[in-house]
């Protein structure tokens, strides 16, 4: 017993067993919501969201007030050159995602140079970056996104190939615990902790500070346009506004797993979790027949209720 | 005395990661060169139709900016400021029903409805400690959604009143001018209270202000409603300009204030900075866009444009901070 | 002195901190018009226990009486209305408001909800005028932000004050005073114990004790385990009630280290430094002194790269690129740095990866860690140093100050340093953790690396240097050698130069 | 101040020109859009050629209706003669309208019908667009079938127009709505909407959806492999008719054209206006409304013959139709 209190206090467990309550709160409810199929079609639409959220949280655990909020962007960008550039055409596949992979790194990078270097706070560095992109989307479609997405990119998300479930599920799966060992087990996830939780600390033990978060920043953007790429598998044909709503939602996936805002504490699993959690939500109460108003209202109010489960800051009095 | 009394700072603060502050010339030099940028451009904006209008169009993300301004200043920060001027200019719609009659009520409505959402915010920011960034981002869904509640479709009447406002001059000076010094007018008369006073101590470090008797969590709340009010208002600000309500106004406001509260020199850390230089930040970034338009760029070139405008302003902003004693 | 009707009674106070049980069952008696020790080694408890008073830590359990009333105190205002103040170990101040604002923060005159600056003005005014000596000139208006860490301590002071507190907990408060202005704040507690308040007084430094404390309330692990009149109880005595036997550290140095030159610097310069020289050879231990706040931690820092400076360095003869702290630690130069909390240690990672992390790098392939090699690596370090942990995956924060401050010495320790420079390695350390510090100091000399020792206590700069330079206006003035090393020459010199003496004090002039 | 206080010198009615025309558009992250602005300086530049239009002003940027008004306000300062504008509110424009009506500038609103009378707005009757397609897709499923509805954003006029609409289509035809889902007019969104909706209503025999989301949501019901047994409503773009096309024959949907270039034609309105003809008061609907005929829609009767057309116009293209600066000539009133 007392081994399962402490337990039920880790955020991740939490947000798991909500998930759980979600699917079978809306299984109740909708018969056809707890189904094997519902569930994998939940989790597909899960991972793109999971999959910008790897990015997320690397920024958010760097500290520094880290945020990312050009990832909505950046994913929609990556998939406009990735889409334009394969145009439903298998062998173009890995040619685009270079392209919308060396893209995005260079807009992580000026992401990272701007906070570091100009000392711009990163939610306005990248608030402007959101518009800087956004602008970059219309120069280079012109105001028309025609990509397509190759046939290979579309099975691996939109077919049941691998073990009956999505490619993709498995590339998410793959690149969670890549980036959860590279967290827990390399020279940059431990220095990424470090700034995470005291910069001058870090430095003062030779951690290079400006070297690690401009990296995260960089990181950020690249697993942004892999989670749009993946939404372009999922969509098939790009258009100009394909993940720019996928901003908020990141952060709050990383939030409802646990990791702390001000940095430093955390990991991917939880943010992986969020994101289910979060698309879990948005399927149910899509599902339940209740005016559109109510839907944002309850949405609202579940993720206040959430995270006052366990996302509660510390106390003043100790 | 003593040589030790004159030591100057010893290292352990030295160096410390430094937190940007914008110095308020920076503010100050981007706001002139803003001006007379847009006037070089747009020599119209200088007809009485110009100033009025351009002050008009200024006066909601001027409003915002302030109510950001105390939040951020208080260690918050708030995305729902957008919804909660959707939220109160539709309330203000539906009681005023487009009679003159009824705009005092309207205006108690909009602002009773700023105050109650500011204080849903500052109750879930102070008593149940959620992270303010999350926080208010899920607090705009509930205020977006009951908005939609209140007016599911865009209509209703603004009472004449309201929207003759702007156009009124008194001593020809648009009254669109006196409002935004209104605004800046009364943060001077704010500034003096106790309550602004708890809260910039909050921002500046909470823990301390709290072994300081500090009422830390009543001053949080306090920031919220303050800024929920101040939100309301901008509501009515909106109706002025639309003459009419619609549940999705507002939309860009939340991220346009945080941009504009820090061009003005506040930390989003918290502590530091004034109102006064968020509505210098109002006024930049607005005029930014009108500048521009002004310049002619090709249309799918304009939004990059503005994306780097914004950076340079921020990264001006930066540059101008004071450098840190040693 | 009889303890009639205490004013302050503390007793069963329970608070634990997740794992660690930082008071069990502690107890404390205090009468008006008594300066009361609150003594123990590090992580005893002293602080927990004057924050349950003060009213900013939630204790488990508590009974609290004040004057014969029993009483709850919920928070800082209702301590304060019960006429309880405190001056906490962490400063409380507010780094964005004036020194007036800060002095009557929370408390501000004024109508309606509307400030008076007037009347906050004469309200400080007696405190400020009171700090003056020590203070210097600083005004209602000045930032706080911008005052050196000692007056930054004396305005919490003066805050303190402020309320007329009749119970006042100075909870180390002295420590990063000096000389004179600890003197002051003596006299203003005496005062306040003339007037019938009772002060709470911790403090690790025994002299300050014994000067000031009329009785004492000894702490050990969370618990009391003794309360003592301080004039009748012998300092060895109160040392083995805090710490059991310890052997007192003695005085230990060594004629100076033959062999090359490690360390050299030429013409540093840059902030508060102006042009310091400096040799050091391997096995040295040499010691910065003089008036605080004279350049001792810039130069550390400035040796580091961890602050700009300009200058010629070398260790073994190879030219030191000043750039960071990084490709300082590459050249085998290892810093302690003089504020654990902010610039020691990773509060809330785990212990290991507070020792990993300066050397992490090195024991990785191609990136990767091996789990087991950072283990190892940790564990060593805490069987070396005698660090007591609970686990290595505890964080760090749960450690009491001179366990974390071990760490952050193991942490370069396993970087294999030649040059070691310790800005302050004991401050806010207890008796017996100390000693143990300068044990791993002296063992870091005969492995052969040079070290440098910043110090705000003279008595540790003649415990453990083999030379001492005497810093003024951020350049060596002189240098002491050897049995010249005695807290009266330190005392001397650090004054002379100040009066405009130089080179007076003995030894080979650095200048 | 030295500076005019009319900045829009010329006024309506019989100027000789040259004259500016100003745009106003608050959302750019479409490609109707885009090609709505295209057709616009499509139809510009021959009257720029006949030296009749000076300046074509574009103020086309991702905003809200605050951006929105400032940017009419940029326009207005800027002296346009007048101003086609797609309004990101229905009504919360009007009174910057007013403002640059009372003034002596033109306003077109296309695409959104507002409510300023002052405004003339161009555009299909939303409702009968939407009735259409909701006739086709009632006739499809009969009398007792049970259809979902993806919706763009409640609340939004245009939302509201085209499903009241189709919602009275389909009580009277005694088809049943089990649910209505907002998929916000964003292919992904509907995608994912139906998704869920297949999962949890699996008894349904077709779904209604509009503009922009039936790619989507044809998407979501061909991955449930039960595109022959529910019917889905179309769209007249290209990706769509794509998709549409790859159907085996038994596949049957509807697209019913909602033209880009409404823009065009109000800016041939726009120019012969200023150029002195009156609009023919009794053509307008709710007095300020021009109602332009809807095209007849694709259906698998003339799929082939529509796809052979616009195959080559890039897989965003919307079915477009823009009256000529003659066809306007029926609108107004010749003296
Ligand atoms: N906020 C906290 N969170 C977790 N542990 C804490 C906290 N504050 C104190 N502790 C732990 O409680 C114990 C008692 O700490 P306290 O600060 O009261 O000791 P102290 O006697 O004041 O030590 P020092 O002489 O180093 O100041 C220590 O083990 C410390 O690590
Ligand atoms: N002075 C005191 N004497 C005895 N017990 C105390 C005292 N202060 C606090 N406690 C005990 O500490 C626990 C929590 O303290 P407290 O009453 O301050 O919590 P709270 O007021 O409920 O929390 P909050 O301040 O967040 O609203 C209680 O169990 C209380 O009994
Ligand atoms: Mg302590
Ligand atoms: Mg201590």
């Amino acid at each position: 017993m007392s081994r399962v209190v402490p337990i039920l206090k880790d955020p991740v467990v939490v947000a798991a067993l909500i998930a759980v309550l979600l699917i079978a709160i809306g299984g109740i409810l909708r018969p056809g919501f707890a189904s094997p199929d519902q569930i994998v079609d939940m989790l597909r639409v899960a991972s793109f969201l999971g999959i910008i959220a790897i990015g997320q949280t690397i920024v958010v655990l760097s500290g520094g007030e880290g945020i990312d909020l050009s990832v909505g962007t950046v994913a929609t960008l990556g998939a406009i050159l990735a889409s334009r550039t394969m145009a439903g055409d298998d062998a173009m596949i890995v040619p685009g995602v270079l392209l919308a992979l060396g893209v995005a790194a260079l807009i992580g990078l000026a992401n990272g140079l701007g906070i570091v270097a100009l000392k711009i706070p990163p939610f306005v560095m990248t608030l402007g970056m959101l518009g800087v992109v956004g602008g970059l989307i219309l120069v280079v479609t012109g105001g028309r996104a025609d990509g397509r997405a190759a046939p290979a990119l579309v099975s691996l998300v939109n077919g049941r190939d691998v073990l009956g479930l999505p490619g993709i599920l498995i590339v998410w799966l793959v690149l969670g615990g890549a980036v959860t060992l590279v967290l827990r087990r390399t020279v940059f996830g431990a220095r990424l902790y470090a700034i995470g939780t005291s910069r001058e600390a870090a430095r003062l033990s030779g951690v290079p500070v400006r070297r690690v978060t401009v990296s995260a920043y960089v990181l950020s953007s690249l697993f942004a346009a892999l989670g749009g790429i993946a939404m372009v598998g999922y969509s098939q044909q790009v258009f100009l506004n394909l993940a720019d709503d996928l901003t908020l939602p990141s952060i709050a996936a990383v939030v409802i797993g646990g990791t702390l805002v001000a940095g430093g504490v955390g990991g991917y699993l939880g943010s992986a979790v969020g994101a289910i959690v979060l698309t879990v939500l948005t399927s149910l109460l899509t599902t339940l027949a209740m005016p559109e108003w109510a839907r944002i209202v309850v949405q609202g109010v579940v993720l206040i209720a959430l995270l006052a489960v366990y996302g509660r800051q510390r106390r003043l009095r100790a | 005395m003593t040589a030790a009394t004159q030591a100057p700072p010893a290292p352990t603060v030295v160096d410390r990661v430094r937190s940007v502050r914008v110095a308020s010339w920076a503010t100050a030099a981007l706001l002139v060169v803003a001006v007379v940028a847009a006037i070089a451009l747009q020599p119209n904006l200088l007809t009485p139709y110009g100033v009025a209008s351009t002050f008009a169009t200024f006066l909601p993300l001027v409003l915002v900016a302030v109510a950001q301004a105390i939040v951020v200043i208080g260690g918050g920060l708030d995305l729902s400021a957008g919804a909660i001027v959707a939220l109160s200019s539709v309330v203000a719609v539906q009681v005023m029903r487009g009679e003159d009659g009824l705009a005092a009520v309207g205006l108690a409505a909009a602002v009773g409805t700023g105050v109650a959402c500011g204080m849903l915010n500052g109750l879930v920011v102070s008593r149940l400690r959620l992270q303010p960034l999350i926080a208010t981002f899920a607090s705009a869904s509930i205020f977006s959604g009951l908005a939609l509640l209140v007016l599911p479709t865009p209509g209703g009447t603004v009472p004449a009143i309201l929207t003759g406002t702007f156009r009124q001059a008194i001593a020809t000076v648009p009254m669109s001018v006196l409002l935004v010094v209104a605004v800046a007018l009364g943060w001077l008369v704010l500034r003096r209270t106790r309550v602004l006073r708890h809260i910039r101590a909050t921002g500046g470090d909470p823990a301390a202000a709290y072994a300081s008797l500090v009422p830390v969590q009543t001053s949080q709340f306090a920031s919220y409603v303050l800024s929920g009010a101040i939100s309301g208002l901008a509501g009515l600000a909106v109706l002025g300009n639309a003459g009419s309500g619609d549940p999705f106004i507002g939309g860009d406001l939340a991220l346009g204030s945080v941009a504009a509260v820090v061009v003005g020199g506040i930390a989003l850390r918290g502590g530091i900075g004034s109102p006064i230089g968020a509505i210098a930040g109002a006024i930049i970034l607005a005029l930014s866009s009108t500048i521009l338009f002004s310049i002619g760029l090709p249309t799918s070139w304009r939004a990059l444009a503005a994306g780097v405008v914004v950076i340079l302003a921020l990264a001006l902003s930066a540059l101008g901070a004071p450098r840190r004693r040693r | 002195m009889t303890v009639t009707s205490p004013l302050v009674r503390l007793s069963g106070v329970h608070k634990r901190y997740g794992g660690v049980q930082a008071l069990r069952d502690a107890s404390l008696t205090a009468a008006g018009g008594e300066v009361h020790g609150l003594l123990g080694p590090n992580g005893s408890g002293k602080s927990t226990l004057g924050k349950v008073l003060a009213g900013s830590v939630r204790p488990d359990a508590a009974e609290i009486v004040l004057a014969g009333e029993s009483v709850r105190i919920g928070s800082p205002r209702a301590a304060a209305r019960l006429g309880v103040a405190a001056v906490y170990q962490q400063l409380s101040l507010v780094p964005d408001l004036s020194v007036g604002q800060n002095l009557v923060l929370g408390s501000e005159p004024g109508r309606l909800g509307f400030l008076s600056d007037r009347a906050a003005a004469r309200r400080v005014a007696p405190v400020l005028e009171r700090l003056t000596p020590a203070l210097g000139d600083v005004r209602f208006d000045d930032a706080v932000r911008d005052l050196a860490p000692g007056q930054q301590q004396l305005v919490e002071i003066g805050k303190a004050l402020l309320r007329e507190p009749r119970v006042l907990i100075l909870d180390e408060a002295t420590a990063s005073l000096h000389r004179d202005q600890v003197a002051l704040v003596f006299d203003i507690v005496r005062e306040l114990r003339e007037g019938g308040a009772a002060i709470l007084f911790v403090s690790h430094r025994l002299d300050e004790i014994t000067e000031l404390c009329d009785r004492a309330t000894i702490l050990r692990s969370g618990v009391t385990v003794a309360e003592t009149s301080v004039p009748d109880t012998t300092p060895d005595e109160i040392v083995r009630l805090m710490v059991g036997d310890v052997q007192q550290v003695e005085r230990e140095h060594r004629d100076a280290a033959g062999g090359p030159v490690r360390l050299r610097v030429r013409g540093l310069a840059g902030g508060a430094l102006h042009g310091v020289d400096l040799d050091a050879r391997g096995g040295e231990i040499v010691g910065l002194g003089g008036l605080q706040g004279q350049g001792q931690s810039e130069l550390l820092l400035a040796l580091f790269g961890a602050i700009a400076a300009a200058g010629d360095v070398e260790v073994d003869g190879e030219p030191v690129r000043l750039a960071s702290p990084r490709s300082a630690a590459r050249r085998g130069i290892a810093l302690v740095p003089g504020d654990r909390g902010t610039q020691g240690t990773l509060p809330a990672r785990p212990i290991q990866e507070n020792l990993a992390i300066a050397s992490i790098a090195g024991r990785a392939r191609v990136g990767v860690l091996s789990t087991r090699r950072e283990r190892e690596a940790a564990q060593s370090m805490v069987d070396a140093l005698a660090i007591k942990i609970g686990s290595l995956a505890d964080p760090i924060s749960s450690l009491s100050g001179g366990n974390a401050q071990k760490v952050v010495f193991g942490k370069w320790l396993l970087t294999e340093p030649s040059v070691v420079l310790l800005d302050d390695p004991t401050k806010g350390v207890d008796v017996g953790a100390k000693a143990e510090i300068y044990r791993i100091v002296r063992g870091l000399a005969e492995q052969g690396a040079t070290v440098v020792i910043n110090s705000s206590e003279d008595r540790e700069l003649v415990t453990v240097c083999d030379r001492v330079l005497v810093l003024f206006e951020g350049a060596v003035r002189a240098t002491l050698v050897g049995d010249e090393i005695t807290e009266e020459r330190l005392v001397q010199a650090a004054l002379r130069i100040g009066e405009g003496t130089q080179g007076a004090a003995t030894g080979e002039d650095a200048a | 101040s030295t500076v005019s206080n009319e900045p829009a010198a010329s006024g309506d009615g019989d100027g000789a020109g040259p004259f500016t025309i100003g745009i106003s558009n608050g959302f750019v992250g479409s490609e109707y859009r885009t090609q709505m602005i295209s057709d616009i300086e499509d139809a510009a530049s021959s009257y720029q050629d006949e030296g009749l239009l000076e300046d074509l002003v574009l103020e086309n940027a991702d905003t809200d209706v605050n951006g929105q008004i400032q940017q009419v306000r940029n326009l207005i300062n800027a002296g346009v003669d007048a101003i086609i504008a797609d309004p990101n509110s229905g009504s919360a424009l009007d009174q910057v309208f007013q403002e640059a009506t009372d003034q002596g500038i033109l306003v077109f609103a296309i695409d959104q019908a507002v409510t300023a009378d002052s405004v003339i707005n161009v555009g299909i009757d939303q409702a009968e667009w939407a009735a259409t397609s909701a006739e086709w897709l009632a006739e499809q499923v009969g009398e007792g079938g049970q259809i979902v509805a993806v919706n763009g954003i409640s609340g939004h006029p245009a939302n509201e127009a085209r499903y009241g609409a189709a919602q009275e289509v389909f009580d009277e035809a005694g088809v049943e709505v089990l649910t209505t889902a907002d998929g916000g007019w964003d292919q992904a969104t509907g995608q994912q909407q139906m998704g869920n909706l297949l999962a949890t209503y699996p008894e349904i025999d077709g779904v209604w959806t509009q503009d922009g989301m039936a790619l989507g949501v044809l998407q979501a019901v061909v991955a449930a492999g039960r595109e022959d047994e529910i019917v889905v409503t179309g769209e007249a773009r290209n990706g769509f008719l794509q998709l549409w096309n790859e159907q085996s024959d038994d596949f049957e949907s509807i697209g019913v054209t909602n033209p880009p270039g409404t823009g065009a034609t109000a800016l041939h309105l726009a120019m012969a206006m200023l150029q002195g003809a009156e609009i023919d008061e009794s053509q307008l609907v709710d007095g300020n409304t021009l109602v332009l005929a809807l095209e007849e829609p694709v259906t698998n009767e003339n799929l082939d013959a529509v796809w052979a057309e616009t195959e080559g116009e890039g897989e965003s293209y919307v079915l477009d139709s823009i009256l000529s600066a003659d066809d306007v000539q029926q609108f107004l009133v010749q003296d």
